[in-house]
């Protein structure tokens, strides 16, 4: 049985447990028809976004690692619709889906993973490192752990400009399962619990690193319980209801701003393929892989919609084949956008010009007098 | 001598030192289950068991540090770090601890660990995926830095560093992976702290080290088939320590130099090699000894920028004709 | 009032707190009154041998940094005592103690502070780093935290050359109470639950990093319980009962020893002096300053050997000149100790002898053709 | 122009700059109610509070990890590293993350970061304590790398690291606090990235930095007085960007150099300023380049092994004379 049914819960900041409060799949009551069939509008878009990157990959349009959301969908999309445009991400190399739905044009997305100028990072970062000011997107990180550090930084940064209230700014930083074991991850919720910093740690727990279950890397598995050494609240929800990430998240954000009380959201969720693109996870069991797709987050979901009568299979159609244009127009828009030229290669080298900045290229000779 | 590639002389190197002594064990995120990131581990788990081909969490600092602990009481670690842009969060117990340990206790305690890692940069992995840090550990004295660039010197040198009671850093290169070469068969160690001569030559000596060690040596045969040019290739296979006499005796003979290394120029390999060659023969020397080496800046993602960062055969080949041509004026 | 009388307790690996079992000062019942003598005996060399390396220092015979253990007596020799000679410690620049308590004769202690081929470390590591193969004391680390994870693979080979059982071999690994905000903790802790390995991390809790309150570094001040991220169970004692860390100790290699169960040990303790013999501690209350000196774990104990009517005053005055005489020989043995000569400089280069291995003096030339 | 301590001058440039910039701030281990451990930050907790001299717990990887964010967000964060060898625990973040944030994101975030530590060895703080690794941050694309040797320059330098955007790596050295000089009144600026001259001269240049400058510069004045040999000394007092037009345009004019570095000799500073030299002045050079540098071995803690694996004025004394003497009958 998957973590989020054997042990749904929640810790205080005593490090107490007691049942979560979270939503289970089916119980959308009370919510707008519209923004439910929005939230399926954008899973569908990141699911075909994720699927046509894999392709373009294969294609060799797409280069270095490639790591997709598959199977996270309802996690990403419940989690972003928490966030307020002021609050701040940070988050992984897995990252594609987050910054979709976080507002950035998905072209723009689509453009950095071919490393074109149009890209959100000009090309510069590709698939693990997004990055936009405007969307305050403060980046994807290929070194585990290494968001950790700066976006319990970025947390000091607003604490430091003023107290805490319900319009104030706020941090999410995420962060998978097995970065749970790195000592930057120690450092930084130590920090943020001494300073009473607004953040929120939310570990999107798909039970592998990349072949290595949670329970053989975790001393304590229960991921959201980890907080206990520094009494950080824990909650755990399950990463497949976009309504109760939503929910979970609002709550952990309203702790973040108003009490400064940083907190752990742990979404169990499931990764539907390999580790990155390149990864056939030989090490899955055929079981394995077929329990997977009854987990499917998008299928669960459209069939809750409908089953729910909040829309019907005409309807989600139509979305489908919208998304499915937009997202043709979105790699058509990578595509055609340019490449970097090479005389760029100094652009970006320092903030402030500096004198004698080495600017050679290779073979180029050193200064001779 | 069989042709393989320098996957599996790593791989079955690995093997066989596992099999010939017990205290052999390996350690690495993902090495077992997963059969490690670039499948050079691929099948020891279900050879040797879970004792010794131990998955680690996602945590280098604490399994480098365990390996340490686990040498100083007499077992032989070789760690895999999955490339060597995460050994910086190792690094405190590396240079801190695996490099001062038998030293600053008085030669009390040895430190028989391997720590194998992959740097290099040309795959658009980006910034901090591509780099190239082995100047860094070989500037510490108490490690043992090698970088082979062969298959053969992978078997060679890789049997011994395992059998070598030092802190050995392993340093390969992703893109040598699934290059092909002549390997001796049966037990055979390469002696650390000695160059190759990869090719003789007698107008110019080429100094390189792993990958970029390959692609000297096919400029340097390309430039004798095309233009009769003779360049001497020196792989220098060791890093720390640095074996200065095989260049010297080189550019004795050449009189000119070029040094070819995928990492940054400034304070890189090549200033050192620069540096030794213009003390220790300097009455030999007809021109200045060039670097071709990386722009100084963080790797960009896209190909035409990474393109335009990273040396290559053409850059090198500029750089000899340059060199060569700065000695016939000079008579 | 003191973290040791506020909150005395214990975690089980599930996490939930208890009264401590822990015995507090006075109930020295059961125990033989030889043994009872001969800890004092300890604690009063340490007492004097640390005094003494202040006033070496004073007059520039030991150099560097020295730390001292003054104030940590009763824990230093309780924990030691409850080691087998099989097992293995790892420890700090704060070790002093630890060495002569380990049964290492101080004569070599004291060399080794003085920088003499008859220390320890044979001169090379100087008061930072204490080291005796023999002794199986493998180290006085000066880098915080730095101990932590190479303690965790001594315990990991140990596991890797055989099952559990009483009369197998366990590791100590002593740290101080700011140390546990280090990533290096976290790491090795979480290793240590995963693998099950026989070690026992004991925290001296002297309630200070250098001049910075345990309560402003550590999210969960409490420190015994910082376990829970990993379910490694944790006990706090009071570190100035020598008998209660002698059995707390007990119990913790019994569990790494037959149950391959790690454990932290919490001693709090208190520190008489300055961080190093250097400092000042201007930054300490007068108040604080008195407090500590109703804490001296020697004099205290002392009265509680005298009430208890274990040993008279005159007993204890004897042993008190035997130390004094003893640590007077101390000092002159290191005195007396040759210094190495620079002509050795290479000698522990490497264990390995290799080719072109560097062996210049500043100024020397290179190998020139 | 007052006379004050090296110390001194960083104290007053952090006031200065705290009290000139309500985003400026401080973070450190015990930088606050210690004072620091070398007291740079003495009082500055009483005047500007503990939200502005923020103690830290001992993370070093988190603290400055959390610089950097504070930074990304328009603070201009000042961390204190206790010394240069606990930096190494910090590794990533500077590296991985200070050095290529900026440029990575394709310029879309700057990260005006200073971090002040103090390296060097000489005061018996054994192999741990003791290092130099200022030119594993030269070598990084992406880093400022600055190491004043004097009072004046770690006023100026100061000043500019902390108003530069991006990261700067303030590299002070422990035996040099406590030095004297004249320092300008005022508000006094020193642009990052060119060498000083400290003394003119016509027959060797001695390139050197922080303390080992100071060091070159009293050998340079004793030779000129009881010798009558007129060294140029030239202070790097940045080595990322390096001035190599400084230190070239010195050897144009005196065609001999050495290097005095208190690090390690193989992968050091001065293999950069020899390969540079070489290159870069080739045809003036009559000499080869020597470099007077410590001892490849963990430094021992003992007072007599500790002072024979540093460089000391002597050793720089005799390798002038060498290279005085070789250039002679050279002719
Ligand atoms: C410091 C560091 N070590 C190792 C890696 C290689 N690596 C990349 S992702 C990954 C697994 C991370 O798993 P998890 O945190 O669960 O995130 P997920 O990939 O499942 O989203 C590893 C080991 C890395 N990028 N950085
Ligand atoms: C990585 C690292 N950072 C900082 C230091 C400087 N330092 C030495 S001891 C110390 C305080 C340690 O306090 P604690 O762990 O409580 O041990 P105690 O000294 O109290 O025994 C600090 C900050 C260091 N040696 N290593
Ligand atoms: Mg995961
Ligand atoms: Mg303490």
């Amino acid at each position: 049985m998957p973590p989020a049914q054997k042990k749904p819960g929640k810790t205080s900041s005593s490090g107490k447990t007691s049942r979560s409060a979270a939503k289970t799949l089916g119980s959308l009551a009370g919510e707008s028809p519209k923004r439910l069939r929005d939230y399926y509008r954008q899973m569908q878009l990141i699911r075909r976004f994720e699927e046509r990157s894999a392709e373009m990959y294969q294609r060799a349009k797409i280069g270095g690692y490639c790591h997709l959301n598959l199977g996270e969908e309802a996690t990403v999309v419940g989690l972003m619709d928490a966030m307020e445009r002021r609050d701040y991400l940070f988050t992984t190399y897995r990252e594609h889906g987050y910054a979709i739905a976080r507002g950035i044009e998905p072209g723009r997305v689509m453009a950095e993973l071919f490393g074109r100028t149009t890209g959100v990072s000009k090309g510069w970062g590709g698939s693990m490192h997004l990055f936009d000011v405007e969307a305050r997107l403060l980046g994807g990180y290929g070194i585990v752990g290494g968001q950790l550090p700066p976006a319990t930084g970025a947390a000091m940064a607003i604490a430091y400009r003023g107290p805490g209230g319900p319009d104030t700014e706020a941090v999410v930083c995420q962060l998978g399962d097995a970065t749970t074991n790195i000592g930057a991850w120690h450092e930084s919720l130590n920090l943020a619990a001494i300073w009473k910093l607004p953040i929120v740690y939310v570990i999107v727990n798909n039970r592998l690193g990349m072949g290595t279950p949670v329970e053989k890397a975790a001393g304590e598995p229960d991921l959201y319980k980890r907080g206990c050494a520094y009494r950080i609240p824990g909650v755990r929800v399950d990463g497949n209801d976009v309504v109760a990430c939503r929910d979970a998240m609002k709550e952990a954000l309203r702790l973040a701003r108003e009490e400064r009380q940083p907190s752990i959201l742990e979404a169990v969720s499931w990764r539907l393929r390999g580790h990155s693109v390149v990864d056939p996870a030989k090490y899955r069991t055929k079981e394995e892989a077929r329990r997977l797709h009854d987990l499917d987050p998008v299928a669960a979901y459209r069939k809750q919609l409908v089953e729910g009568g909040i829309a019907d299979p005409a309807e989600l159609a139509s979305i489908d084949a919208e998304v499915e244009a937009q997202v043709h127009s979105v790699v058509e828009f990578a595509d055609n956008s340019p490449h970097p030229s090479p005389d760029q290669l100094f652009a970006h080298a320092y903030a402030t010009p500096v004198a004698n900045a080495p600017r050679e290229l290779p073979g180029d000779p050193l200064l001779s007098l | 001598m069989a042709v393989i590639t320098y996957r599996q002389a790593l791989h079955d190197t690995l093997r066989a030192e596992l099999s010939r002594d017990p205290n052999v064990f390996l350690m690495g995120e993902e090495i077992g289950v997963f059969e490690g990131s670039y499948k050079i581990t691929a099948g020891l788990l279900t050879e040797f068991g879970p004792e010794r081909i131990r998955d680690t969490p996602i945590a280098e600092e604490g399994f480098v540090g365990a390996a340490i602990g686990a040498a100083m009481l007499g077992l032989r670690p070789v760690v895999e770090i999955m490339t060597i842009n995460f050994s910086i969060l190792a690094m405190d117990q590396i240079v801190n601890h695996a490099a001062k340990i038998h030293t600053m206790f008085g030669g009390q305690s040895k430190v028989p660990l391997v720590i194998r890692t992959p740097g290099g940069g040309g795959q658009q992995l980006a910034a901090t995926h591509s780099q190239n840090l082995e100047v860094w550990y070989a500037h510490v004295p108490g490690l043992k830095v090698v970088v082979p660039a062969t298959p053969a010197d992978a078997k060679g040198l890789l049997a011994a560093s395992i059998r070598d009671d030092d802190p050995v850093m392993f340093i390969e290169h992703l893109a040598l992976y699934n290059t092909k070469g002549e390997v001796p068969d049966g037990d055979y160690v390469t002696e650390i702290g000695k160059a190759a001569v990869m090719k003789q030559g007698s107008d110019i000596t080429i100094v390189s080290y792993s990958r970029m060690a390959a692609v000297a040596l096919d400029v340097a045969k390309r430039l004798e088939e095309d233009e009769g040019v003779s360049a001497e290739v020196i792989d220098l296979r060791s890093l720390r320590p640095l074996d200065r006499r095989t260049i010297l005796e080189s550019v004795k003979k050449t009189h000119k130099a070029v040094v070819l290394e995928e990492d940054w120029l400034s304070y890189g390999v090549g200033a050192e090699i620069a540096a030794t060659i213009q003390e220790g023969a300097f009455d030999y020397l007809d021109a200045p000894v060039r670097r071709v080496a990386a722009a100084e800046i963080p790797l960009p993602y896209a190909k035409p920028l990474e393109l335009a960062a990273l040396p290559d055969a053409t850059a090198l080949v500029k750089v000899i004709h340059e060199t060569l041509d700065a000695t016939r004026f000079r008579g």
